[in-house]
C-alpha cells in the first residue's frame, strides 16, 4: 500500500497538542477514576462491614472476661460434712451438695453481719440470691480432697449469682427487677455494700477462657475451655486427615490422573460435595461413623472425621488452583534430567505450590473451625462434657463439644448472662481463627520465599 | 560485511524529527538502568536499537510511550520531546500519548477476543470509528496493512490466541496500525518467530515506514542491518553509538560497538 | 464400653436435663452425662434406633411419644420404654417491656389477630384486621404482629389446639365455617391456620430468636415458654390468657390453659448396662431436683402434681404398657 | 503382646528392613550407587512398605473381626434366661465385656490375682466386690452365666490376641524376607515404591466419591420412606408447603427451591459487585502495603461464625431496610425478616470468597496482556475490563460458584434473616427460607419422627444434592467448553 | 554461502550411531505429527533439526527421551533405538532412559534453588555422589563444562533465577551434564539469548560434542551451519531431508529443502 491510497489518517490533519486532554479522553478519564472508586468503594464496604462485626462482637463480648467474685471464710461444720466424723472421704461423698449450700450462705450471712450491713433479712438462706449454685460444689470437693480441715475455718473465693455479676456489670438495673424471681432490689442493697466493703468485687475470669459448659442456672460458671480443647482435638483430626489427603488428591487429579470419565466423575463429585449443605454431612457421619463403624457418640474424633469430609472438597479446589499455577517448564526440566514424575512433583512442585495450599487449608480449616450443624447430629451439640477428659488420646473419644457448637448453645439459653458468654466465646473462636490465620501467613512467607 | 540487498530502495534521505530525547536516565529503585541517553528518532525512518541482553534498550524503549509508568519503582528523568512537546510533562496524559506511540512486544500477545476483536479494541476506546462499517473498514485495512487479512478474512471471529505463532505477531502490529499511531515501537517483535516469519514481519516494517516512525529493538544484527536506516547501540545503560545503519555496522566510531559487532558469533 | 449416660431429645427439656445432669455429675461417683440437644423427633429416632452401646439411653421429648414411634421402636427392638413426665412447660404470650399495653389477651382475640378468615358481623371474611383494636377495644392500636413458634416446634401444636381453635369456637368462626358446608375435618384445619400476610411470623429457632424479634419491633407479640420469660422479665411483660397469669402455681393447678407436658423415655434395656443410668432417672424425678422447690420449678419447670407417682414408677422400672 | 507394642514391634522390623535393604543393595552393587537401579532409600522403603502394609492391614482387619468372633462364641453361652425381657443379647454381651474389661483392670491393678480371675468357681458376690474395691463399676447384677461368659471372653481375647500377634509378626517378617530376597542392584525399587505412592494418591482422591456414596446412602432410605408415606408427584407438583403436625401437610418442595434461589441471588448480587471490585482493585490499584492488610482483612470476613451473621442480619441490616422500606419509609416492608435482609447479610459473607480467589486469578493474567492493551492508549479501567477480565472468568466464575454453594448451604442467616415462611413471591421485602434452612428445622424439630414432616428433610437433601450436583455437570461443561476457545 | 570458519576443525567423520528412529510416527489426538520419521543420530556429533514452525521439530526431539509420555494425548509409533535397544519397549524405564539422553529446554528454566542444588539435583537422585565431596567435585566438574564456574564459584548457593538468561541458560546446560548424559536434547537453547550468549552456549555446544552426541533444534540456519554437522529438515511433519549440514546448506537434494533455505530472509 501507498502513501497515495491511504484515507487522510492522523497525518493530513496534525494531531493535536498532547498537553491539552480532548474531550473523548476527558471522558475516558472520569470513567477511570470512577472505576477506581468503585474498587476503592468495595474494599471500603469490606472493611467498614468487618469493622461494625468486629466492635460489635467486641462490645457484647468482652464483659464475659470478667466475673464478680465472693470472698468469704467459711466454716466447714463437721456436723454437717462429716456425719461420722470419721474423715473418710468414702463416707462424706454421702452429703450432697444440697447439705453443702447452707454451710456457704450461712457464712456469708454472718460475714453480712459482722460487717454492720443493715438488711430487711433475717435468715441465712435469704443469701442465696446473691451466691451461684456452683459454690457448693466447689466446696464440697475441696473438702473431699481436704479431709482434714474439717472443722476448721477456709476461706473461699466463690462465684457470686449471675444477676449480681449482671448488676455489676450494668445489666441488671433496679427498675427490671419488678417481677424477676431471682432477685431483688433489698439484695442489690446488700451488693452494693459489700462491694464497699471488698466482699464483692469484679475480677479477671481465668474459668471463662479454660473452665467447662454449665448448666442453664449458673451462667457465671460456664467456661469456653473444655469445649475450646474439643474443638482442638477436631481440628488436630481435620489437618492431620484433611491436608494430607485433600493434597493427594489434589496431585492425583492435577498431575496424574488420565483425562477420562472416571477422572470428570471424580471432579464433579469434589465440587459438587463444597456445595452439599453440612447438615447433610452430619447424617452422613452418623450413619457412617457411629452406626455403621460403632465409633463412640459424642467424640471429637467423630466430629473431626465428619469435618474432614466436609473440608476436602474445599481444601482439593484451592490446592489444585495453586498446582495448576507452577509452570510446567519446571516439571519438563525435572523430566528432563531423569527424574520421575513423581519425584518432579514432590521435589519441585509441590514445595512451590505450598503457599496456595495453605491458603486454602486456612479456609477449610476456618469453615471446619465455625461449624455447627453437622455436629448436631452426632451429639456434639447440648450440655455435653462438663470435665477435661483423662488423657491426651481419650481426648480424641471423651463426649466433648466444640467451640461453635457452645456458643450456639449458649445463644439459645434463656439467662441473658448467657447472651454475654456466647459473644465472649465468639471473641475466643476469632482469637483461635486468626492465630491459625497468622501461622498460615508465616508459613506462607516462608514458602514464599522470593528465588 | 552483510547482505544488505535491498539498501538502494531505502535510501537514507534526511527526514523530520519525530522523537528527541535528552539526557534520560531511568531508575529501578536504586538500579540506574538508563544513563544519560541522547537520540533523535526520525519520521518515516527504521531506527533500530541493539547491545547486549540487559543493557537498557527495552527500558528506554518504554521511555517513549511512557510505559514505564505501569512499573512502579521505574523512575525518569530528562525530556523526552514528540513533535516538540515534553510527553513526561504534567499536562500529558499517557493515554493519548500511547495512542500515538504505539506498542508491539516480543512475545505475541492478543488479547482472549476474536480476531476481529483484538483489532476493533483500540479504535473502540479511542472512538475512531463512528458506526459499524467504519470499524469494519478500520480493521479490514489494519489486517491489509498487517498483512494478515488473507490468511484470516474468513475467520474474523475466531479467537486470536487461535493464529499461529507468526500470525499473533502481525495481529499484534496490525492491532497497533489500527489505532493509527505515528511512531510505532516494537520491541524484539521476532524474537519468537521462525525465518519466514521473520521475514514476513521484517517486509511489513520496511512498508510501515512509509508512514510511520519505526522504533525496533533486536538481538539480531542482521536484523538490524536488514530494516533499519539508524542504528542505536547501548551498552550498560549507555548509549554508545547512534548513527547511520550502514555507518555503524561497517564502519563504528567506538571500539565496544566494533567489539560488540565483530564478537558476535553469527 | 460407654461409662456415661446419653441423653438427647428436645431442646425444651433441655435446660431441665441439664441442671439434674450437673447436679447429678457433682454429687455421684458417676460421669456426668451427656445431653444432646436437637429436637424430640431427632431424640427418638435415636432413641428407636435399637438397644447397644451405640445408641442413646435416654430421649428427652416435649410431647408423647406416638404410636407410631412406639411401632417403629418395637421393630428396631426397643420394647420396653420407661415413660416418665417430668413436669410441665407453661406457654405464654409476651411483648417488648416498653410496647403497647397488651396485658390480657383471650384465644378470641388472637385467632381475631392472626386467622386468614374471621367472623365480622356474622360473615366469614377474609381477616381484615391490621390492629388489634380493631376488633377488642381494650386493646391497645398498634399494629398486628406476632412471632409464633414455626411448625418444627411442639409449642407450635399447643398453640394451634389450645388457643387457635378455641378462638375459633368462641368467636363462632368454627360455626360459620361448619354452616359454609365444611366438613367438621377440614373446619378444624381451617380453624388452626393462620395469616400469610407478614403479620404472623413463624420462628423456627429459639426464644431467644423471638426475643430479638421483639426487641426490634415495638408493637410485637412472641410466644415464649415460661422458664424463658422469666429469665427475662426486664426485656417482656406478659399477657394474661383468659385472665390467668401464667405461673407456676396457675398451670399446675391447671387454670392457666396453654401449657404442656415434658417428658423423658429411659430405654429399659440399658439400665444396669449403662452406669448411672438408673440413679440418673431417679435423681432427675426426686424432690431435690424436680420437686416444686427444687431447682427446676425455681428455673420455670411446672412441677408435676403427680410425681410421687413418678418417682415410684421410676424406681419399679415401670415400662409403657405396665400399670396404666 | 499389648497393642502398641505388636505396632512398635512391626515399626521396629520396618525400620531394619529398610536399613538391612539399604545395605544389601548396596553390597549388591559393590558399594557403588551408581550401579543401583534406584537411589538405595528406595529399597529401603521397599522393604518398610513390604513389612508394614500387609502386617498393619491384617492387624486392622483382626482387630475389627476379633470382637465379632468372640462374641459370637460367647453369645452362645449365655443361656436365654439370662436375657431380660426386652433386652437383647447385644446388651448382655456388653455388660459381659464391661466385666471383663473390669476384672482386667482389677488384675491390672493387682486387687486379683489372674488365677482368681480365671477361677471358674468363683464366688460371685465375691468377685463383685473385689472388682467394687478396684474401684470397677459394677452395674446390674453379675450372675454366674454372665461371669463365666466374662472369664471365657477373656481367655478367648487373650488366645486371639496371642495368635493375632504371631500372626502379624510372621506377616512382617515375610514381607522383610520378600522384601530382602529381591533387593539387588537391577530391583526398579523406585517403580515400585512409586507405585504404592500413586495408590495412595488414587485412594485419597476416591475418597470424595465414597464421600458420595455414602450421603446417597444415608440419604436413599429414609428418602424413599418419604416418598412411600407422600406422593412423589406432590413433593414435585405442589407449589406450598405447609407442613402441620396434624398430618395433611402439604409439603411441595417449589416455594423452598425458589427461595434458595432468590436468596442465593440476592447474597451474589451483594457479593459478586464488592467482591470483584476489591479483588480488581487490590490487584490492579492497591498498593503491596494495602494489599497486605486488605486482602486478610477482608478474609476474615469468611471466619466470623455464620451465627454472627445471623444476628447481624436480624438486629441490624432488618431494622436499617424496614426503617426506609417499611411503614414508616415506602411502606414495602412489613417485618425485619426478608429475602433482602438474608440476602445482604450472607452477601457480605461472601465478599471474601469471591475477592480472594478473584485476586488470585486476576493476579495470574499474564502482564503481557495488560502491557498489549495499554501500549495501544486503553486506560487501566479499560485494559481491566476489556482484557483482564474476559481472560480471567472462567477461574472468576469458579470463585462464583464457590461462593453460591455456600450461599446454598447456609443455614443460620437464613433462618435468622429471611424467616421460616415457605413462599413463592417475588417480592424481596418478604419473608422466605430455603431448602437447606427446611432440612435442618425438619430434622431437629418436634414432629413425629416416622411422618413425611419429619423425613422430608431426607428428600429435600437428596433433591438438593441432585440438583447441585446437575448444576455441577452444567458448570464444568460449560467452563470446558469457554476454555477450549481460548486455548 | 555461510561462514562457516571452523569446518575444518569439525571434519565430518563417520561415527557410531548413537539413536536410530525408524518409521517414526506421532499423534496428537487425532493430528499425524511426524510423519513416517527415519534418522540416524551419531555419536560425538551435532544434529540440528531446522524447518518452519509447527513442522514436528520439538515432537520428535521429544521423542527421543520419551517426554512426549507426559502427553496424555500424544501417541508414538515405530522403532527409536538407542544403542541397539528399543526405548518405546515396555520394560525400559523412561525415567533411567531421560538419564542418558537429557534435555535442555528453550526458555532456561532452572529450579526455584540455589545454583549448587540446581546442579547436584540430577546427581542426587541418581545417586551419583557417593558423598558430599563426590557432588562438590560433580558440581563443579558440570559447572565448568557449562562454562559458567568462573562466573558462578563464588556464589554456587545464590539463587539459580538471579542469573542472566544467557547464565539460565547455560546453567541449564550445566544441570543437563551433571548427570553425565550419552545424548543432549537441545530445543532451540539460544532463542532467549543474545548474541554474545548464544555464542557462549554455541561454543560449548561445540565442545560438548567431544564426548555427547548433541541434537539442537534451531531456527536460526546460521545457527545450524555454525554448530552441527548434520542436519534434518522438516516439513509439515516429514523428514524431508537429512545428510551433511554442509550439503544441506549448500546442495540439497529436495527442492523443499532448497526454497527454504533460499526463501529465508536472513
Ligand atoms: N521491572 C524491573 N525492575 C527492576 N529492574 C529492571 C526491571 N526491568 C529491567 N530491569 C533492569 O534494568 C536493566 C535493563 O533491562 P532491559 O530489560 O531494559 O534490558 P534489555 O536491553 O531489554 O535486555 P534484553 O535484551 O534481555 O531484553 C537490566 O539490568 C534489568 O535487570
Ligand atoms: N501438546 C500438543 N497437543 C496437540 N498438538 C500439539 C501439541 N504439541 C504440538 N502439537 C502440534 O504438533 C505439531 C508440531 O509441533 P512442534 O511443537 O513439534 O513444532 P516445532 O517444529 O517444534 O515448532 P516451533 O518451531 O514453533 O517450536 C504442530 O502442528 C502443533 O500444533
Ligand atoms: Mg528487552
Ligand atoms: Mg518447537
Amino acid at each position: 500500500m501507498t502513501d497515495a491510497s491511504m484515507p487522510s489518517g492522523g497525518k493530513a490533519a496534525p494531531r493535536k497538542s498532547l498537553m491539552i486532554e480532548d474531550a473523548r479522553t476527558k471522558r475516558r478519564n472520569a470513567a477511570e477514576k470512577r472505576f477506581q472508586a468503585y474498587g476503592l468503594a468495595a474494599i471500603a464496604v469490606g472493611v467498614f462491614f468487618l469493622v461494625v462485626l468486629l466492635w460489635s462482637i467486641l462490645a457484647s463480648g468482652l464483659g464475659a472476661f470478667q466475673q464478680t467474685f465472693i470472698e468469704t471464710p467459711i466454716y466447714l461444720d463437721e456436723a454437717k460434712v462429716d456425719k461420722k466424723g470419721n474423715r473418710n472421704p468414702e463416707e462424706m461423698s454421702k452429703t450432697t451438695t444440697f447439705g453443702y449450700a447452707p454451710l456457704i450462705q450461712t457464712a456469708l450471712w454472718e460475714q453480712v453481719q459482722a460487717a454492720g450491713i443493715e438488711t430487711p433479712f433475717t435468715k441465712s438462706k435469704e443469701m442465696k440470691a446473691l451466691l451461684s449454685d456452683s459454690a457448693a460444689a466447689q466446696v464440697r470437693d475441696y473438702v473431699l480432697s481436704h479431709p482434714e480441715q474439717v472443722g476448721e475455718t477456709v476461706t473461699f473465693r466463690i462465684l457470686a449469682a449471675s444477676r449480681v455479676d449482671g448488676y455489676l456489670k450494668g445489666r441488671v438495673v433496679r427498675e427490671d427487677l419488678a417481677r424477676d424471681k431471682s432477685i431483688d432490689a433489698e439484695h442489690l442493697d446488700v451488693v452494693d455494700r459489700l462491694v464497699d466493703a471488698g466482699v464483692i468485687r469484679k475480677q479477671f475470669n481465668l474459668d471463662f477462657i479454660v473452665g467447662a459448659d454449665a448448666s442453664e442456672k449458673r451462667p457465671e460458671q460456664a467456661g469456653l475451655g473444655v469445649a475450646m480443647l474439643g474443638s482442638f482435638y477436631m481440628m488436630l483430626v481435620v489437618l492431620v486427615l484433611a491436608l494430607p489427603i485433600g493434597v493427594a488428591a489434589s496431585i492425583y487429579l492435577e498431575e496424574f490422573a488420565p483425562q477420562n470419565k472416571v477422572t470428570d466423575f471424580i471432579e464433579v463429585n469434589i465440587s459438587n460435595l463444597a456445595a452439599v449443605p453440612s447438615i447433610v454431612f452430619g447424617i452422613l457421619g452418623l450413619a457412617a461413623f457411629i452406626q455403621f463403624a460403632h465409633l463412640p457418640m459424642s467424640a471429637p474424633l467423630v466430629g473431626g472425621l465428619v469435618l474432614t469430609l466436609m473440608t476436602l472438597p474445599t481444601i482439593i479446589i484451592s490446592t489444585r488452583a495453586s498446582l495448576k499455577s507452577v509452570p510446567p517448564s519446571i516439571r519438563d526440566a525435572a523430566l528432563g534430567v531423569g527424574a520421575s514424575k513423581m519425584q518432579s512433583v514432590f521435589h519441585h512442585v509441590l514445595p512451590l505450590a505450598m503457599p496456595g495450599i495453605l491458603t486454602g487449608t486456612i479456609i477449610g480449616l476456618a469453615q471446619a473451625l465455625g461449624e455447627t450443624a453437622p455436629l448436631l447430629l452426632i451429639g456434639m451439640v447440648g450440655y455435653v462434657a462438663t470435665n477435661y477428659p483423662d488423657g491426651l488420646v481419650s481426648g480424641f473419644m471423651a463426649p466433648n463439644s466444640a467451640m461453635p457448637a457452645q456458643i450456639f448453645e449458649w445463644a439459645k439459653r434463656a439467662d441473658p448472662a448467657y447472651y454475654e458468654r456466647a459473644w465472649g466465646g465468639i471473641i475466643v473462636l476469632l482469637v483461635f481463627l486468626l492465630t491459625m490465620n497468622i501461622i498460615a501467613i508465616i508459613l506462607r512467607r516462608r514458602f514464599e520465599r522470593r528465588w | 560485511m552483510y547482505d544488505a540487498p535491498h539498501t538502494t530502495e531505502r535510501n537514507v534521505t534526511k527526514q523530520d524529527i519525530k522523537i528527541s530525547a535528552r539526557n534520560v536516565q531511568v531508575y529501578y529503585g536504586d538500579t540506574h538502568a538508563i544513563k544519560d541517553v541522547d537520540v533523535e528518532i526520525e519520521a518515516q525512518t527504521v531506527t533500530a536499537f541493539i547491545g547486549p541482553s540487559g543493557c537498557g534498550k527495552s527500558t528506554f524503549l518504554r521511555c517513549l510511550n511512557r510505559m514505564n509508568d505501569t512499573i512502579d519503582i521505574a523512575r525518569v528523568e530528562g525530556e523526552i520531546l514528540l513533535d516538540g512537546e515534553d510527553i513526561y510533562d504534567k499536562r500529558v496524559d499517557p493515554v493519548q500519548l500511547r495512542a500515538r506511540v504505539g506498542m508491539v512486544f516480543q512475545k505475541p500477545n492478543p488479547f482472549p477476543k476474536s480476531i476481529y476483536d483484538n483489532i476493533a479494541y483500540g479504535p473502540r476506546i479511542h472512538g475512531l470509528a463512528r458506526n459499524k462499517s467504519d470499524l469494519d473498514d478500520i480493521v479490514e485495512k489494519a489486517l491489509r496493512r498487517g498483512a494478515l487479512w488473507n490468511e484470516v478474512k474468513d475467520r474474523l471471529q475466531a479467537p486470536g490466541t487461535g493464529l499461529s505463532g507468526g500470525q499473533q505477531q502481525r495481529l499484534c502490529i496490525a492491532r497497533a496500525i489500527a489505532t493509527e499511531p505515528e511512531v510505532l515501537l516494537m520491541d524484539e517483535p521476532c524474537s519468537a518467530l521462525d525465518p519466514i516469519a521473520t521475514g514476513q514481519v521484517e517486509e511489513l516494517i520496511d512498508e510501515l515506514r512509509q508512514d510511520y516512525s519505526v522504533v525496533i529493538v533486536t538481538h539480531s544484527m542482521q536484523q538490524a542491518a536488514r530494516v533499519s536506516q539508524k542504528t542505536a547501540f547501548f551498552h550498560l545503560g549507555n548509549l554508545v553509538e547512534f548513527g547511520e545503519t550502514s555507518k555503524i555496522f561497517t564502519n563504528p566510531d567506538d571500539s565496544r560497538t566494533e567489539s560488540y559487532i565483530t564478537g558476535r558469533i553469527g | 464400653a460407654r461409662d456415661n449416660v446419653q441423653v438427647a431429645g428436645s431442646s425444651t427439656v433441655l435446660p431441665y436435663a441439664s441442671i439434674v445432669a450437673e447436679a447429678f455429675g457433682e454429687n455421684f461417683d458417676f460421669p456426668t452425662p451427656v445431653v444432646e440437644s436437637g429436637g424430640s423427633s431427632a431424640g427418638l429416632k435415636r432413641f428407636c434406633e435399637g438397644v447397644g452401646e451405640n445408641t442413646i439411653d435416654i430421649a428427652n421429648a416435649s410431647r408423647k411419644i406416638k404410636d407410631k414411634e412406639v411401632t417403629a421402636c418395637a421393630e428396631a427392638g426397643v420394647t420396653d420404654i420407661i415413660e416418665v413426665r417430668i413436669g410441665y412447660d407453661g406457654i405464654v404470650f409476651a411483648s417488648q417491656i416498653d410496647g403497647p399495653a397488651f396485658t390480657a389477651f383471650e384465644p378470641a382475640d388472637i385467632y381475631n389477630a392472626l386467622a386468614p378468615k374471621i367472623v365480622k358481623n356474622g360473615e366469614l371474611v377474609d381477616n381484615p384486621y391490621t390492629k388489634w383494636n380493631e376488633f377488642n377495644g381494650d386493646l391497645p392500636d398498634a399494629e398486628i404482629m406476632a412471632f409464633i413458634p414455626g411448625t418444627k416446634h411442639g409449642t407450635r401444636e399447643v398453640f394451634e389446639e389450645k388457643v387457635l381453635a378455641a378462638g375459633c369456637e368462641a368467636t363462632g368462626a368454627l360455626q360459620a365455617m361448619l354452616d359454609g358446608g365444611m366438613s367438621e375435618d377440614d373446619a378444624e384445619d381451617a380453624c388452626i391456620a393462620v395469616r400469610t400476610d407478614g403479620r404472623s411470623v413463624d420462628i423456627d429457632g429459639d426464644y431467644t430468636e423471638t426475643l430479638a424479634s421483639i426487641g426490634s419491633n415495638q408493637n410485637g407479640i412472641g410466644i415464649f415458654g415460661l422458664a424463658f420469660y422469666e429469665n427475662n422479665t426486664d426485656k417482656l411483660k406478659v399477657a394474661t390468657m383468659s385472665g390467668v397469669e401464667p405461673a407456676t402455681e396457675t398451670i399446675a393447678s391447671g387454670e392457666y390453659p396453654v401449657s404442656r407436658p415434658l417428658y423423658f423415655y429411659i430405654k429399659k434395656a440399658h439400665i444396669g448396662v449403662v452406669p448411672g443410668l438408673k440413679e440418673y432417672a431417679e435423681f432427675f424425678v426426686s424432690d431435690d431436683m424436680a420437686g416444686p422447690d427444687g431447682p427446676l420449678a425455681e428455673y420455670g419447670l411446672v412441677s408435676d402434681p403427680e410425681l410421687a407417682q413418678t418417682q415410684e414408677a421410676v424406681a419399679d422400672e415401670q415400662t409403657m404398657g405396665e400399670g396404666m | 503382646m499389648p497393642l502398641l507394642w505388636l505396632i512398635v514391634t512391626v515399626l521396629a522390623l520396618a525400620g531394619a528392613g529398610y536399613v538391612i535393604a539399604r545395605m544389601r543393595a548396596l553390597k549388591s552393587a559393590n558399594g557403588d550407587i551408581r550401579n543401583l537401579h534406584s537411589l538405595p532409600s528406595y529399597y529401603g522403603s521397599n522393604a518398610a512398605i513390604k513389612v508394614i502394609v500387609p502386617a498393619l492391614l491384617v492387624l486392622v482387619i483382626w482387630l475389627i473381626a476379633q470382637p465379632l468372633y468372640v462374641g459370637s462364641v460367647v453369645s452362645g453361652m449365655i443361656p436365654d434366661s439370662e436375657i431380660g425381657e426386652g433386652s437383647s443379647r447385644d446388651l448382655v454381651l456388653a455388660e459381659v465385656s464391661r466385666t471383663a474389661d473390669g476384672i482386667d483392670a482389677a488384675v491390672a491393678q493387682g486387687v486379683m490375682s489372674e488365677a482368681q480371675a480365671r477361677d471358674g468357681g468363683a464366688d460371685v458376690e465375691v468377685l463383685t466386690q473385689r472388682l467394687k474395691d478396684a474401684g470397677q463399676i459394677v452395674t446390674g447384677a453379675v450372675t454366674p452365666a454372665k461371669l463365666a461368659a466374662a472369664q471365657r471372653m477373656r481367655v478367648l481375647a487373650d488366645t486371639a490376641r496371642q495368635v493375632m500377634a504371631v500372626v502379624v509378626i510372621l506377616l512382617a517378617v515375610a514381607g522383610l524376607v520378600w522384601a530382602l530376597r529381591e533387593t539387588e542392584k537391577d530391583f526398579r525399587a523406585r517403580n515400585t515404591v512409586e507405585r504404592s505412592i500413586r495408590g495412595l494418591l488414587i485412594a485419597a482422591a476416591s475418597i470424595a466419591i465414597l464421600t458420595t456414596l455414602g450421603i446417597v446412602l444415608s440419604l436413599i432410605g429414609n428418602t424413599m420412606h418419604f416418598f412411600r408415606l407422600y406422593p412423589a408427584s406432590e413433593f414435585f407438583g405442589s407449589l406450598t408447603w405447609a407442613p402441620s403436625f396434624g398430618g395433611g401437610s402439604q409439603l411441595g418442595i417449589w416455594p423452598l427451591l425458589w427461595g434458595t434461589i432468590y436468596i442465593s441471588f440476592v447474597a451474589l448480587l451483594v457479593a459478586v459487585p464488592v467482591g470483584l471490585f476489591a479483588a480488581i482493585y487490590l490487584s490492579e490499584y492497591a498498593g503491596s502495603k494495602m494489599r497486605s492488610w486488605a486482602k486478610p482483612a477482608l478474609e476474615v470476613l469468611a471466619g466470623i461464625p455464620t451465627i454472627v451473621y445471623g444476628l447481624f442480619a436480624l438486629l441490624t441490616v432488618g431494622p436499617i431496610l424496614l426503617s426506609v422500606f417499611g411503614n414508616d419509609g415506602l411502606g414495602w416492608m412489613h417485618g425485619t425478616r426478608a429475602v433482602l435482609t438474608a440476602g445482604i447479610a450472607m452477601g457480605i459473607m461472601l465478599i471474601p470468597f469471591v475477592s480472594s480467589l478473584s485476586d488470585d486469578i486476576i493476579n495470574a493474567v499474564p502482564q503481557a496482556m495488560r502491557d498489549g492493551s495499554y501500549g495501544l492508549g486503553a486506560t487501566k479501567s479499560e485494559t481491566i475490563r476489556q482484557v483482564v477480565l474476559p481472560a480471567a472468568l472462567p477461574g472468576i466464575v469458579g470463585a462464583v460458584l464457590l461462593a453460591t454453594s455456600r450461599a446454598i448451604g447456609e443455614t443460620m442467616i437464613v433462618v435468622l434473616g429471611a424467616g421460616a415462611a415457605a413462599r413463592l413471591s417475588l417480592n424481596p421485602f418478604e419473608a422466605m427460607t430455603t431448602v437447606t434452612a427446611k432440612i435442618v428445622s425438619q430434622l431437629t424439630g418436634d414432629n413425629d419422627f416416622a411422618s413425611p414432616e419429619a423425613l422430608v428433610a431426607f428428600a429435600l437433601g437428596m433433591t438438593l444434592f441432585v440438583l447441585t450436583l446437575g448444576l455441577n455437570v452444567f458448570a464444568l461443561f460449560i467452563v470446558r467448553k469457554y476454555r477450549e476457545q481460548y486455548e
